[in-house]
């Protein structure tokens, strides 16, 4: 278990974040995913790119920067297109969703 | 006939040949919130209907332990990084700790205890993540009374999910008359699997239980606390019953303790508890409360005798008496007379 | 969410890769990106948020300074320059069928000019609180024993107004030493609403499920919300299903 | 075997309502009820003639309906009752006169929030050679009219209220209840239906004027029926419009039935699986009219039946 100043530490630095692709169903119609997360019981409607970086971050764990990349090379798309915010911006709503936990959280929970 | 009903509900009987009485029996348990309960636990009869009516039931439950698991879970999320111990109370310790009174139990709101000096960072922590004030209990006079007498924070719900936590620094209101040591409960809360939320030891849980039905007067739900006592007594082993009257006493439960074990032991014919109960001994109000507790329970409605009396008995605790006439007064109107029901939706948008 | 054409474009691919060149731009521009979807599991009840409700009698709805109501059919005189009658706002207060503590009711409803004197000195804010008490422990403890022994009422709301009675009772005399003119100055507000007017209470209701209550039909949707705080559906306030599904509805 | 209510006796109704073991047999639920047999009676008797009932209830059911008095002291308003459906549930307490429209409140809230087994959507069913066609619209948007409409043109009537979705097959089963009519829309369906289908009109109701129209024996007698969706339409009346059906991406659809369902968030995963296996077996639209004639021109040819 972390102590308090890691748990702080680790938030400021470089946080890698993880899925659990068994943790949700979902379906593509024209672009537009429907996520059902069993975890919550909640759907969501997630676009290419937020669904694009939760298959990602779900298939080994990212941090925004590698995840930037990776969804850059993923989808064919310019830095002009998609500024590291924006990936921030989905991060922040993937983990608010509770489809992504950062990966200090998850070792704790098993 | 309650007593009947309850033991039918927690499987000491059969149930009822006739098809109006099994109506009547579920019409009961629903009122008193125990038809998951009953659903779980009771000699299933073999009928389409009773089986309809039971996974309607089982059903709901399911559904209310998605949720808190899914709450304490976003709790766990909201404190990351802050290792400060956190125990989670009440229904949601027991879905938690998946025993016998976990099965079929709603759940709408999550119950958690901190330790007093964490209080401040652990309600920043939640504040940040989306819980905020509830509207009902944002405005001054509210805020002041929870803050000043109270044991807990006013209700955060969550701007998005519309979860409710209750976050407890203490488990009895600070002006309360009757005090429970829950810092030696805090210290021997066993950790759950996951992160750092914890419960407590069984032995306290019923303790917890208890105070927060006989010295709360949180009696809203006389038949599921009762329901409830008798699946947490049960399930304690030899030796954690053995050390309940010692655990009672220490912690300053003693009176609680007696009650709901009397309880317990009268409605289910539970001689093991009745035997405990005695040897914790009653205080002069016990006969009284006795009988006021078997009139709550006999009907919610057309007893007012024992409610009337509990209701002002729980202030009578809760509160310094100089404190308590212009409080009721207050609750005159603000009070609530209905039983809170878990609401059919636990998370309202 | 964009329309499916029925007739597939020439270069999907294409237009796919500017769908979502677009969307990007959104997203830089705040639209979320990920939706999460609210079952609106009481819309069955969307119906019951057009409900309307009539006051079959007329409603007396008096207001003092402080934000306290008091809700009745009693009559009020007043006097041009003189202000409300004492006796009849004395015997308006203690037959109120429902009285609402210090604060319910907001500032735009309060009277406009506060009296220096006002004669109900005693109102249910915090100030007052200790008055009954006094610091002297054998009067309140009898107040308790008044409370236990006198019979039950048959119902919550009787308890209620039962405790409310009591200390109505003993403001007023303390009330009567202090000032006793036959008529005082504007210390109320008085509403009226005559006998069957019809509230809907969804009039009332802003566009992000706020209250926007104007008028003293305004102020009756005030008191329900209130009276639903702390009563919920039971009671007999007039309207009170209709505001408590409403509330329901809002998830509030 | 059973008895259907116009072979019961009334005055063994009547007593079988006051004590509470009537028994209602619909699609899937037995409704066991109690209430007020003056006001109740004509009603069940002009509404329910052909449906399934019984005197006593041979089992529990998930349905139990108690239509009482508010136990509160009532100052304001003479006699009153309210649905109570066995949970707490804001309703409109109803003058006595008003049980009918208590009785089907009390129903609908029974159904919508008391039953799991199937995910329920609020909407209007009907059904023809096999395949349905679920309409959903927000109260007030015309779905009754709509289902009216078609259901005199040949279309036999699952409900005008709830799709009931089965959560394995993503079917929906019948539940044949009266048609619930506002304002409007009486003098309309008195003229598709016929005068004698519809029940007197009760005024001044929290809803307004209404009236419910006696779905045919027909759809009665097809207790159990159930059917794939193969359309799904979200209509939309608007005075003076020309008919106009938009092709919905089947993802605004979920996400508006998932609006429309009352338990849906309950269910979780199976409500999750049945809705959209449904909606990818189905077509999707959005359709806009201004006369009921053209609703049922504009669905008949969407679903392929009718001119095109």
């Amino acid at each position: 278990m972390p102590t308090a100043e890691q748990g702080v530490e680790s938030a400021q630095a470089v946080i890698e974040w993880t899925a659990d692709p068994e943790s949700w169903m979902s379906e593509e119609f024209n672009d537009t995913h429907l996520v059902f997360f069993k975890p919550s019981a909640e759907t969501h409607f997630l676009n290419f790119l937020s669904f694009g970086a939760l298959e990602l971050v779900g298939s080994s764990p990212a941090t925004n920067v590698t995840l930037w990349h990776a969804l850059l090379s993923k989808f064919a798309l310019s830095e002009q297109d998609l500024p590291l915010s924006l990936v921030e911006t989905v991060v922040q709503q993937l983990d608010e969703a509770g489809l992504i936990s950062p990966v200090s959280l998850d070792a704790q929970n098993s | 006939m309650i007593k009947d009903a309850l033991r039918i509900i927690v499987g000491l009987q059969p149930l009822p040949k006739g098809v109006m009485d099994r109506i009547d029996l579920i019409r009961f348990a629903d009122a008193n919130h125990i038809l998951g309960q009953m659903a779980f636990h009771c000699h299933s009869s073999g009928s389409s209907g009773m089986a309809d009516v039971f996974s309607n039931a089982k059903l709901r439950a399911a559904h209310d332990h998605t949720m808190l698991t899914y709450e304490m879970n976003r709790v766990e999320r909201a404190l990351a990084g802050l290792d400060l111990p956190v125990v989670v109370l009440k229904g949601g310790a027991y879905v938690a700790s998946s025993g016998r009174a976990s099965l079929g139990r709603r759940v709408s709101d999550l119950d958690i205890l901190v330790r007093p000096n964490d209080l401040q960072e652990i309600e920043q922590h939640l504040l940040c993540a989306g819980w905020q004030p509830d509207d009902q209990t944002n405005n001054e006079y509210d805020q002041q009374y929870y803050r000043q007498h109270m044991h807990e924070l006013p209700p955060l719900r969550h701007k998005s999910r519309g979860t409710v936590i209750d976050v407890h620094h203490a488990l009895l209101p600070i002006t309360a008359r009757n005090t429970v040591d829950e810092a030696k409960m805090f210290s021997e809360a066993h950790e759950l699997n996951t992160g750092n939320l914890k419960v407590f030891s069984p032995v306290d849980q019923i303790i917890h239980s208890a105070v927060h039905a006989y010295a709360d007067g949180a009696l809203d739900t006389p038949a599921r606390t009762l329901v409830e006592q008798y699946f947490l007594f049960t399930e304690l082993t030899e030796d954690e019953k053995s050390t309940l009257v010692f655990r009672a006493r220490e912690v300053g439960a003693q009176m609680s303790v007696a009650l709901g074990l009397w309880m317990v032991g009268h409605v289910f014919d539970q001689t093991e508890a009745k035997h405990l109960s005695t040897e914790l001994r009653a205080s002069w109000r016990y006969p009284a409360l006795k009988f006021a507790m078997l009139n709550k329970l006999r009907d919610n409605w057309s007893s007012f005798i024992g409610k009337g009396y509990l209701y002002i008995r729980s202030h009578y605790l809760r509160m310094p008496l100089y404190m308590l006439i212009p409080h009721l007064m207050r609750k005159a109107i603000q009070w609530r007379p209905t039983p809170k029901t878990p609401p059919e939706f636990p998370f309202p948008q | 969410m964009t329309e499916q054409p029925d007739t597939p474009e020439l270069d999907s691919e294409q237009q796919k890769l500017a769908d979502r060149r677009q969307l990007l731009r959104m997203g830089a521009a705040g639209l979320p990106m990920v939706l999460t979807l609210k079952a609106s599991a009481q819309q069955v009840l969307i119906s019951q948020l057009q409900c309307a409700f009539v006051l079959p009698r007329r409603v007396r709805i008096l207001v003092n300074c402080n934000g306290a109501a008091w809700v009745g059919n009693r009559r009020l005189r007043y006097r041009n320059g003189q202000g409300w009658n004492v006796a009849d706002i004395k015997a308006f207060k203690e037959n109120a069928d429902y009285v609402f503590p210090s604060g319910t009711v907001p500032s735009s409803y309060r009277p406009t000019a506060c009296p220096e004197v006002v004669c109900d000195a005693d109102d249910d804010n915090g100030g007052d609180d200790n008055d009954i008490g006094s610091g002297n422990g054998s009067n309140a403890l009898s107040e308790l024993d008044a409370l236990l022994n006198s019979p039950m009422p048959s119902n919550a709301a009787e308890i209620a107004s039962f405790a409310a009675g009591n200390r109505r009772s003993k403001d007023d005399d303390d009330d009567d030493d202090d000032c006793d003119p036959e008529w005082q100055d504007n210390g109320y507000a008085r509403y009226t609403i005559s006998r069957n007017t019809e509230i809907k209470p969804s009039d009332y209701l802003g566009n992000n499920g706020g209250w926007n209550p104007s008028g003293s039909k305004g102020l009756y949707i005030i008191l329900s919300l209130s009276y639903a705080n702390s009563y919920g559906n039971a009671g007999s306030w007039p309207g009170i299903s209709c505001v408590v599904s409403i509330l329901n509805y809002l998830g509030s | 075997m059973h008895k259907t209510v116009k072979d019961l006796n009334s005055t063994d109704l009547n007593r079988a309502l006051k004590r509470g073991s009537f028994t209602l047999r619909l699609g899937p639920f037995s409704h066991l009820i109690k209430g007020p047999a003056r006001h109740l009676l004509p009603h069940l008797i002009g509404m329910y003639p052909e449906c399934q009932a019984s005197l006593d209830p041979d089992d529990v059911t998930e349905i139990m309906l108690r239509l009482k008095a508010p136990n509160v002291f009532r100052r304001f308003i003479r006699p009153q009752i309210s649905p109570d459906p066995g949970f707490h549930v804001p309703a409109v307490p109803l003058p006595e006169s008003m049980a009918p429209l208590g009785f089907e409140m009390g129903l609908n809230l029974s159904v919508a929030l008391k039953t799991c087994r199937f995910v329920t959507i609020h909407a209007g069913v009907v059904a023809k050679n096999g395949s349905a066609i679920m309409m959903s619209a927000a109260s007030g948007g015309g779905k009754s009219t709509l289902a009216a409409a078609l259901h005199s043109e040949g279309y036999s009537l699952f409900s005008d209220e709830f799709a009931l979705l089965d959560l394995d097959s993503a079917d929906v089963r019948a539940y044949p209840r009266p048609i619930s009519l506002k304002q409007q829309s009486i003098p309309i369906v008195r003229e598709l239906l016929g005068a004698d289908r519809v029940s007197d009109v009760i005024s001044d109701t929290p809803k307004g004027d209404i009236a419910y129209a006696r779905v045919a024996a027909e759809s009665l007698a097809e207790n159990n029926a159930s059917a794939p969706v193969k359309l799904i339409l979200f209509p939309n009346f608007q005075a003076g419009a020309q008919p106009l059906a938009r092709r919905l991406n089947p993802a605004e659809a979920i996400m508006r039935l998932v609006a429309a369902s009352t338990n849906y968030s309950l269910l979780g995963e199976p409500a999750y699986k049945a809705i959209v296996s449904m909606v990818k077996a189905a077509q999707t639209f959005e359709i806009t009219y201004g006369t009921t004639e053209q609703s049922v021109q504009l669905v008949e040819q969407l679903a392929g039946e009718g001119p095109s």
